[in-house]
């Protein structure tokens, strides 16, 4: 199955991002394929540059790094991000960028659309 | 594009306006969804429905009110259905007249028929 | 103690949790969606006119007329306040924020 | 429809709000601080009894053992599972998070 | 310093572990007051009760577990008085016996007593 | 009287900074002392440099710049910061930046202490 992901918690504050970067490692293990994550609202925090958790924590930008490499899209709402502070220069990939349409593109492509 | 191929999305507002952004935000994404040409639904339950409450002024906050937007939302930007869950007015003291606009008042076995043919949910 | 409360009692236990702390004296100031509680013919009516039984309670003016409420619309006896007043009221007691 | 709950029963309006729009087949899973409505002797467990008449309903096992409550504290007939067992509710049912 | 010219300070936390930071943000807070010898306590009342209970295991979380924490923080980090209230402990299931470390289980009357001698409050 | 403030949550997300900027502004002109702002949790996030709200909405770096000005002592958390990106380079004011004991000083030198 497809499945598109929805973030709206920011990283630490919430569980949100843990759990969905914890059902994207278990759907992919499965087979399934992600079409994307769109963070959205105080979502857009997880794609900062510049978070630097304590060593002993998990570190969400590596663990978001690896589904990245593992083929899964990310993408970052340029609205919420620039009200946010999350622009080209403290984002962790510019290309990441994007309008809100790319969330329906998401609703649209994915056999399921579910939020965290 | 012909009507069964359009993707059936809904909006499901349950956040009070001001005291957090979701519903200024979800506006936003309406606004955008609507240019898209699919069938793109609203629904407003729990807390949502203070959103469309009549004479929002915002003017001591210092915040902007979003609320006039969704006087427009149906016609400058082609979302299909709005629906406020009846239920949730009542229990809250509010009636149809209470509204900003006129939107589709449907009772929760309603909205939940409604529910059943969406594809995605967007909960705000 | 001034209990400030600045949840909706539809959504969160907030207001509740702060009833159970409040003493003779106290007060209890409602903004933010916290000031849905004082509105007539909602769900929290009887409970916040229990409340006004013993304690005074506050309502943050701009939070009230921000989300359309009319001033005719809150219940009996609950005073509106501005900042100003706001200011005053934790002046007068110790503040503790039910979030 | 699966309904997915992530607060807590004690402090936020979440699970009751779902369970208003649950009909028959539909599955409740419980994450995150929704875990703690599935807990024995707790204020929520008549009403979880009740949803399980009628209804399936999840845990999350990784927030449960999070929270320290052992499988053996857990309401009868409510099924554990893991974030693959997530995954597959998902894919029978289309999600909604009642946040 | 002698024990009137200290300042009262008490932690009221209210949220569950995990699905929020509020608990591990609190207590990295309570970890930094009791080294500067000021009269610190910390109370846990509603959903808070929940961050005292034993046996927390977040390894299929891949969180860390802060539990641990409380069993030290009287004794190395100096903090002064650690409440938990019974009323919430009850009303959850729960009971003295679960609790991951020793606290002065109190009923709300005697922990609003304790409120009425604070200077101030941090709400977590 | 002196007031110390403690900000938990970020902008635009929620209303609480926009409460305590109002009741700094009230307090002030009422002729009170304002000892402090901390910002912990998510609300160290009001103090990046980087917010780009849009242009008919309030800007809320501006509204902080404003109250700084008229001597409000801003301290931005530096553990809650450095876990959420808010670090020397995306901090308003790297000087701001400080440890939680700066919170209990403010309990400490405050008549009154009030979290938003």
């Amino acid at each position: 199955m497809k499945f598109g992901i929805l973030i709206k918690d920011g990283p630490y504050m919430h569980q949100a991002m843990d759990t969905a970067y914890n059902f994207i490692v278990a759907a992919m293990e499965m087979g399934h394929e992600i079409t994307g994550v769109f963070f959205y609202n105080d979502g857009v925090y997880n794609r900062s540059n510049a978070l630097e958790p304590p060593i002993d924590e998990r570190n969400i930008m590596k663990l978001l790094t690896d589904i990245e490499l593992k083929g899964v899209r990310l993408i970052v709402c340029v609205a919420a991000g620039k009200r946010r502070g999350i622009v080209n220069k403290t984002v962790c990939e510019v290309n990441e960028i994007s309008g809100l349409g790319q969330l329906l593109d998401l609703c649209i492509a994915s056999d399921r659309m579910i939020t965290f | 594009m012909s009507e069964q191929e359009k993707t059936k999305v809904m909006f499901v507002c349950r956040s009070a306006p001001y005291g957090n952004i979701f519903e200024q935000e979800a506006i936003e994404a309406m606004i955008m969804f609507g240019a898209y040409e699919q069938d793109i639904s609203v629904s407003f339950i729990d807390d949502g429905v203070y959103s469309l409450k009549k004479g929002q002024d915002t003017s001591l906050l210092g915040k902007k009110n979003f609320s006039l937007t969704y006087m427009i939302l149906k016609d400058d930007f082609e979302i299909n259905h709005i629906y406020v869950e009846k239920e949730s007015l009542e229990e809250r003291g509010l009636n149809e007249s209470d509204l900003i606009t006129e939107v589709e008042v449907l009772d929760r076995n309603a909205l939940r028929e409604k529910m059943d043919e969406m594809k995605a949910f967007l909960p705000f | 103690m001034l209990h400030i409360v600045k949840r909706s009692p539809y959504e969160s236990s907030a207001l509740n949790d702060s009833l159970k702390y409040i003493k003779e004296k106290d007060i209890l100031l409602l903004i933010e969606d916290g000031v849905y509680s004082a509105k007539k013919g909602g769900k929290f009516e009887n409970l916040l006119k229990g409340v006004l039984q013993n304690n005074e309670v506050f309502c943050l003016i701009a939070d009230v007329k921000a989300r359309g409420i009319e001033g005719s619309e809150i219940i009996e006896n609950v005073k509106l306040i501005d900042y100003k007043g706001f200011v005053d009221k934790v002046c007068e007691q110790n503040p503790l924020m039910w979030a």
